[in-house]
């Protein structure tokens, strides 16, 4: 199955991992990538907290990009940049007045043929009960699904059933052997952008994620989003100078553990990437 | 020189414009002369042919008038005139009226000043507009009416 | 005729008139504020932002300005999702953030996250695309916070997910010439 | 030739003051086909009268025009004169120069010639008037009553205490409806069975009530007085005159994990069952989707069991056809399911309860036997939350309105809650308090002052479980909107008070009108409110909007006294102010073309299909039918048939004409 591919800024800096482990993930899995050329950043939260229409146009320039490449399926492994092009895909083919201005401005031709896909989207399409009765190995841990905001929110882009408690990954990583838990923080705000600039605000936000995953026994935080994983991973020693306590929990990319089930070591896996130590998850794993 | 007096027909429903303009009266404020009104049990029952009628006759201008969405007597006749209303004023300037002519309105059977006000305006706008001269091409019309579906028994 | 003026001048007539977003709507029930990730840390909670711009009032909106809050939402639309009155929070603060640094009456906390921002937007300006090391320095320098996260960045140059050079892209190099000329909403 | 007479009213110096009235009536004597033209002081002092009466006698009158004050005040006085001497009534018109002219025109040339132009068109109009006679229609003195719940209960009572025939109709094997689930009410607290139990005995008992329980009404025909009800009783497996309700077969019964509808999904019942103790009827039905014979045609222990044998396994449905005059719906409403809540949880959470889950756990009847206990452990909850307005007031859920008792019942909730349990702590997360009823808010007063209830304002945003707690994200708006969190044990949501699933479905069948959230619309909100736009069927409680229970018992009243009122003559008689679609000779027999615009139109679905045929029977072609029983004259259809076919009797296309023609004519 081909797909054309935005990675977008992150994708090929902090969290590069997650690039590396679709790429390694996708021969076995059939899946065949056409990246966007000279593709620019999406704007992240930057552009739109200063300026709207701009906003828009970022998006639209890799969208109007990938139409001229014919790129039917767009899949964008970001949560972020996910949710900023399906944003502009809206506004682009319900705002005339927006289409009108960048057409005016920068010849910009987008007419809307691009599906733009989430991560989920393509893995649900291609883990199928076939694939999976073939997996080398298993990942039968329990784990929690963390989705934060952008893979759902605002549901007039996403268009995901059950807002609150969404249930893609979860079914995605039953058909690897692992067993999703119940919890209350799937969808709540890891802090996002905030990184950098409110620390602390991360730290507690972040706090109140992995209390929950550790109180429902999870071994391990599966994730889409590499935002969510730099919060959640990266920073951890902010969260527990925050709350005060010690989290062992690792954060994993869902094509991580997926990778894992399909017989990639870690490494090609980019796990050895990550801030926490996966050893415990991956040594116990068969 | 005397100022033109249009002659203008007020078609009203009975339950909340003839009611109002009752109390218009019983209220003792003073408008326009200049209006003659018809009585019908609900706007719903007002076809635009006597509307056709009035202005080939003679009428300048012409006020339909009854009772404010969801007030009606009897639920939706109201709904049905203003849809009708629609329609019919595409119509109106193929057949040689200015729309203007035709003035929609809604007054309860509690808005007293409000018919004063109405008539005064309508008489005013009308005024402006001057005698209804424009020539009405009433073959034309009951042609429209045959196209439309109809045929006049 | 006046009273439609004043109207339009005023922050709510700005967000009817531009987005056709309706902030009369908001009942205050305080939803928004209850779910809201960053209420905690926040100096006017979402409701009242939201109420303050229904007065429709200079000083008020002034205040709404130069709140703290508008640079604190996450655009993480929990707000949105669960109000009663459907009414797109992060779209309102998003029209907030532009008009007060339109009339410059950033919070002075805020400072350096608009510094981040700016950074941020300098960086793609140049390259096309995000290049941390590069934007990371311009903030430090743009904010003097020079020892914050210094203990991360060995770390995550040792992890290779930090790049010495830039990845380039100069397709929308014209995004900002035209966009300096006019930043409209 | 017509002989009008005209009587022009100086109505003391009201009219004579700007109208010279002399000169109305002589100019109106000049006009075609006017007899006699007349003015008088006072026209309806009895000499004024009087004038017409022997006018129209002397002069031989067809047509009668009284040029006075507004039609709306006395028309009926004079055409009741007129009728008096022997003229149609239908034929006396009255012009309005009072209201429309003499009072609103100074003292004038132009205003005495208004007034001439408003008699001129009137006499017209009279001109073209054509005797009409009252509608009789003859009255069938049975009511149906839909729905047994309180307000059904009542209304059939009243029906029958008056000494009419009622009809009962129940679609669940015992009436009683959401009442007979409350703990105890508000504002009085009292005992919710105790007081309702009475009432449902007395329906089983009285002897003109006809109960029919598991049963539903699939279509009404005909109209007000004369209704033809189709109704289908569902097989109940019994044998309902051989059985004694001993109880001997529910005790058999081995499916016994059934959720209880009575006890809102947290009790169990088998599956040949009475929903609760008090039951009226008080015997079982075998829910056939459950029962092992029926599914598998093994079993029958039930059978086995029955000391007087009247289980029937092969009984089926019946449905019987019953006559009626009148027809009272009353088929209540149902509240929303946690599961429609996105936010607090979906249902998943087994402590997150609606408000008629919690009546069942305060019920002493109930399946924690009155206890507090809540659902996932049996644990005495210590903290409780409640939340008004889940889904009420809610656009963005589809819901705008207010259910109006939640408000009320989350006080009572919190009241009695804190009555048995009193260590425990209650919290009310609302967005007003609305408690407009007598006693009512002096009712919530004391939950707050005297039950310490705490009463936050502001509108929950999530809940969750966590440790076995339910985490409720709530802000307080009183306090700049700070979030709060509370761990509950337990959290109730008033959830919105909505329309039955079937609502819909029965509008249609009855042909009466509902609103978008499917509650049925009344004929006028504030001067008809218990009748729907079908003459003869009437709305009592909460399937018109979600409401409480005195407001359910006084509007079933209303709606008996409506039936009773109708029920008090053999006959109805009706204002011809009907529509009535021509006919004529062969071959046309009528103008309709049959496109049934005027049935579009209608809003009383008035209209009907008839088909005419000649004299061999065979069919010419199908026109309209107006079913004057239902009509109720506004005229829509007249305006929308384009063929001219169907007219307005007292306002035809002829006297309007003739109106306008007139005002212009020279
Ligand atoms: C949680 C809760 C607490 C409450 N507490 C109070 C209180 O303390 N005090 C108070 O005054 N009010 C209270 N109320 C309101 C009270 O329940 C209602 O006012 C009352 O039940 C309305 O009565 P009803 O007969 O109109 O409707 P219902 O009680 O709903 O009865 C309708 C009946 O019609 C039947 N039916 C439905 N459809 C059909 C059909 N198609 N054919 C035949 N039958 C049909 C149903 O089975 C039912 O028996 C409370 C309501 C709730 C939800
Ligand atoms: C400011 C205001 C605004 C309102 N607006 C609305 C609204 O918009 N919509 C709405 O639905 N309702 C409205 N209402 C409520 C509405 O007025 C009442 O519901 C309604 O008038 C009640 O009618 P009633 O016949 O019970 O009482 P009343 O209207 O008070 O009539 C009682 C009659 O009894 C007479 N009377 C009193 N004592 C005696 C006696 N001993 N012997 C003989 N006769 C006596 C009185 O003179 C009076 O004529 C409003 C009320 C107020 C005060
Ligand atoms: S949730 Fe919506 S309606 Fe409620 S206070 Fe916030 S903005 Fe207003
Ligand atoms: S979008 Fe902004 S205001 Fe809304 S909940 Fe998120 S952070 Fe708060
Ligand atoms: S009939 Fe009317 S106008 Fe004449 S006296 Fe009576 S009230 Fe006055
Ligand atoms: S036959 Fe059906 S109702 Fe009777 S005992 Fe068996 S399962 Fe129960
Ligand atoms: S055992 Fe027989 S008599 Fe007794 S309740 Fe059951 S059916 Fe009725
Ligand atoms: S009655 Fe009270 S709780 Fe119920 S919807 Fe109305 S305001 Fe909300
Ligand atoms: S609209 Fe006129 S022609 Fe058409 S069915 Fe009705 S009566 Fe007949
Ligand atoms: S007059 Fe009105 S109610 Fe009567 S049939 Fe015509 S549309 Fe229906």
């Amino acid at each position: 199955m081909k797909f054309g591919l935005y990675p977008g800024c992150s994708l090929e800096a902090s969290s590069r991992e997650y690039l590396e482990s679709l790429r390694a993930i996708a021969p076995k899995l059939g899946l065949e990538f056409e990246e966007v050329k000279n593709w620019n950043c999406c704007g992240a939260s930057s552009a739109h907290a200063i300026d709207h229409l701009f906003s828009v146009a970022l998006p639209a320039t890799i969208l109007a990009q990938a139409e001229q490449q014919q790129l039917k399926d767009l899949v964008v492994p970001c949560a972020a940049c996910y949710s900023r092009l399906a944003i502009a895909k809206i506004e682009l083919t319900e705002n005339a007045k927006v289409r009108n201005e960048l057409q005016a401005k920068y010849h910009l031709s987008y007419t809307g043929t691009t599906n733009i896909l989430t991560i989920l989207d393509v893995l649900e399409r291609v883990i199928t009960p076939e694939v999976s009765k073939q997996l080398p190995k298993r990942f039968t841990k329990n784990v929690v699904c963390y989705y934060g905001c952008l893979l759902v929110r605002p549901q007039r882009i996403t268009n995901v059933q059950r807002v609150e408690d969404p249930q893609q990954m979860e079914e995605i990583v039953k058909t690897i052997g692992a067993h999703p838990l119940p919890w209350g923080m799937k969808t709540e705000c890891c802090g996002a952008s905030f990184s950098i600039t409110r620390t602390e605000l991360v730290g507690k936000l972040c706090g109140r994620v992995l209390d929950d995953a550790v109180c429902r026994g999870a071994e391990a935080i599966i994730v889409a989003c590499p935002m969510c994983h730099s919060n959640l991973d990266m920073r951890r020693s902010v969260i527990e100078h925050v709350t005060g306590k010690k989290y062992t929990i690792p954060v994993l990319f869902i094509t991580q553990v997926i990778g894992f089930a399909l017989g990639l070591t870690p490494a090609q896996l980019g796990m050895t990437r990550h801030f926490v130590s996966t050893e415990s998850i991956v040594s116990t794993s068969v | 020189m005397k100022e033109f007096e249009p002659k203008i027909v007020a078609f009203v429903c009975n339950w909340c414009t003839y009611a109002g303009a009752d109390l218009t009266g019983t209220s003792r404020i003073h408008y326009a002369p200049n209006v003659r009104v018809v009585r019908f049990p609900c706007t719903g029952r007002i076809d635009y042919n006597l509307i056709i009628k009035a202005f080939e006759r003679g009428a300048d201008g012409v006020i339909v008038s009854g009772c404010h969405p969801n007030d009606c007597h009897y639920t939706s006749g109201n709904f049905h005139a203003r849809r009708r209303w629609i329609v019919f004023r595409t119509l109106l300037e193929y057949i040689g009226i200015d729309p203007r002519r035709i003035i929609f309105s809604w007054v309860s059977a509690a808005e007293g000043a409000k018919w004063a006000d109405l008539v005064n305006k309508a008489v005013r706008e009308i005024r402006e507009l001057g005698p209804a001269k424009e020539f009405i091409n009433m073959k034309q019309w009951y042609e429209f009416e045959k196209a439309l579906g109809g045929f006049r028994g | 005729m006046l009273q439609d003026q004043k109207y339009r001048s005023t922050l709510s007539g700005t967000l009817y008139s531009k987005l056709g977003i309706h902030v009369e709507r908001c009942y205050q029930c305080g939803k928004c504020s209850a779910g809201c990730p960053a209420a905690s840390a926040m100096d006017l909670k979402p409701s009242i932002i939201l109420r303050m711009l229904q007065v429709e009032n200079e000083r008020y909106d002034r205040e709404v300005l130069q709140s703290y809050t508008i640079w604190l939402c996450l655009s993480c639309h929990t707000c949105s999702t669960r109000c009663p009155m459907e009414i797109d929070i992060p779209r309102v603060m998003d029209v907030l953030r532009s008009e007060s640094l339109r009339q410059n009456l950033i919070h002075p906390r805020a400072k350096d996250i608009v510094a981040f921002h700016v950074s941020f937007l300098n960086t793609i300006k140049r390259f096309g695309r995000l290049w941390e090391v590069g934007m990371i320095v311009e903030y430090k320098i743009r904010t003097r916070h020079f020892f914050q996260d210094v203990l991360l960045a060995p770390v995550l140059f040792l992890k290779g997910k930090l790049t010495v050079v830039p990845h380039k892209c100069v397709s929308i190099k014209q995004l900002f010439t035209w966009k300096k000329q006019e930043s409209s909403l | 030739m017509a002989r009008i007479g005209v009587f022009v009213c100086h109505c003391g110096e009201n009219i004579a003051a700007t109208v010279d009235c002399e000169k109305v009536a002589k100019a109106c004597a000049q006009l075609p086909g006017v007899a006699y033209s007349i003015d008088y002081k006072y026209m309806c002092s009895d000499p004024g009268q009087n004038l017409i009466r022997e006018a129209i006698k002397e002069k031989n009158l067809t047509g009668v025009v009284v040029a006075a004050c507004s039609p709306r005040m006395h028309e009926p006085t004079f055409r009741r004169a007129c009728a008096e001497a022997g003229l149609n009534p239908y034929l006396c018109e009255m012009a309005n120069i009072r209201e429309h002219c003499s009072w609103v025109h100074p003292k004038s040339e132009e205003t005495t010639l208004k007034a001439i132009d408003i008699v001129k068109t009137i006499i017209a109009k009279v001109r073209k008037n054509q005797p009409l006679y009252p509608i009789k229609v003859p009255v069938t003195k049975t009511a149906l009553v839909i729905g047994g719940g309180i307000a059904g209960i009542q209304a059939a009572l009243d029906i029958a205490n008056a000494g009419h025939r009622v009809i009962l109709v129940e679609k669940e094997p015992s009436i009683g409806g959401h009442m007979a689930q409350l703990s105890e009410t508000f504002p009085t607290l009292d005992c919710s069975q105790c007081i309702l139990t009475p009432r449902m005995v007395e329906v089983a008992q009285h002897p003109s009530i006809t109960l029919y329980t598991y049963a539903e009404v699939e279509s009404l025909t005909g109209f007000i007085g004369n209704f033809v009800a189709r109704i289908r009783k569902k097989a109940k497996s019994i044998d309902e005159k051989l059985c004694t309700g001993c109880g001997e077969c529910v005790n058999a019964c081995p499916i016994k994990k059934i959720p209880s509808e009575f006890n809102m999904g947290l009790g169990t019942r088998p599956a040949i069952y009475i929903p609760f103790p008090q039951a009226v009827p008080n015997k079982p039905v075998i829910d056939r989707s459950r029962c092992t014979y029926f599914r598998t045609g093994k079993c029958r222990f039930c059978e086995s069991k029955c000391p007087t044998k009247a289980i029937r396994f092969d009984q089926n449905d019946e449905v019987i056809n019953v006559q009626v005059g009148a027809v009272v719906v009353a088929t209540g409403f149902t509240v929303l399911e946690s599961t429609f809540f996105p936010e607090y949880g979906y249902g998943q959470y087994k402590d997150v309860v609606t408000g008629l889950q919690f009546e069942r756990i305060l019920s002493a009847s109930g399946p924690t036997l009155g206890e507090v206990r809540r659902p996932s452990d049996g644990a005495i909850p210590k903290k409780v939350v409640f939340i008004t307005c889940a889904g009420s007031r809610d656009p963005a859920k589809g819901i705008e309105y207010c259910s109006k008792i939640c408000c009320m019942y989350t006080a009572k909730h919190a009241m009695l809650y804190k009555h048995k349990v009193h260590d425990g702590q209650a919290y009310v997360f609302y967005m007003d308090i609305r408690a407009t009823g007598k006693g009512y808010d002096e009712f919530v007063r004391r939950a707050i002052e005297e039950d310490h209830v705490k009463y936050i304002r502001g509108r929950v945003s999530r809940v969750y479980e966590r440790n076995g707690k339910i985490v409720v994200c709530g802000a307080d708006t009183l306090l700049g909107a700070e979030p709060v969190e509370i761990e509950a044990d337990m959290v109730v949501l008033a959830t919105a008070g909505v329309a039955n699933p079937g609502a819909e479905e029965l509008a249609q069948a009855l042909h009466i009108s509902y609103d978008r959230h499917r509650f049925f619309t009344e004929a006028h909100p504030k001067l008809r409110p218990v009748e729907t736009n079908t003459a003869g069927i009437f709305l009592a409680g909460a399937c018109q909007s979600p409401k409480d229970i005195p407001e359910s018992v006084g509007q079933a009243s209303a709606t008996a006294s409506k039936v009773v009122a109708l029920f008090s003559r053999d006959e109805l008689t009706r204002e011809p102010i009907v529509a009535v679609v021509n006919r004529c000779a062969p071959p046309l027999y009528s103008t309709c073309v049959g496109c049934f615009m005027c049935q579009t139109a209608c809003p009383y679905s008035a209209i009907e299909r008839e088909e005419l045929r000649t004299r061999d029977g065979t069919l010419v072609k199908t026109v309209a039918r107006v079913n004057p029983g239902l009509c109720q004259g506004c005229g829509t259809c007249v305006a929308f048939c384009r063929s001219k076919s169907i007219d307005l009797q007292g306002y035809s296309n002829e006297q309007m004409y003739a109106e306008v023609v007139e005002l212009f004519a020279e």
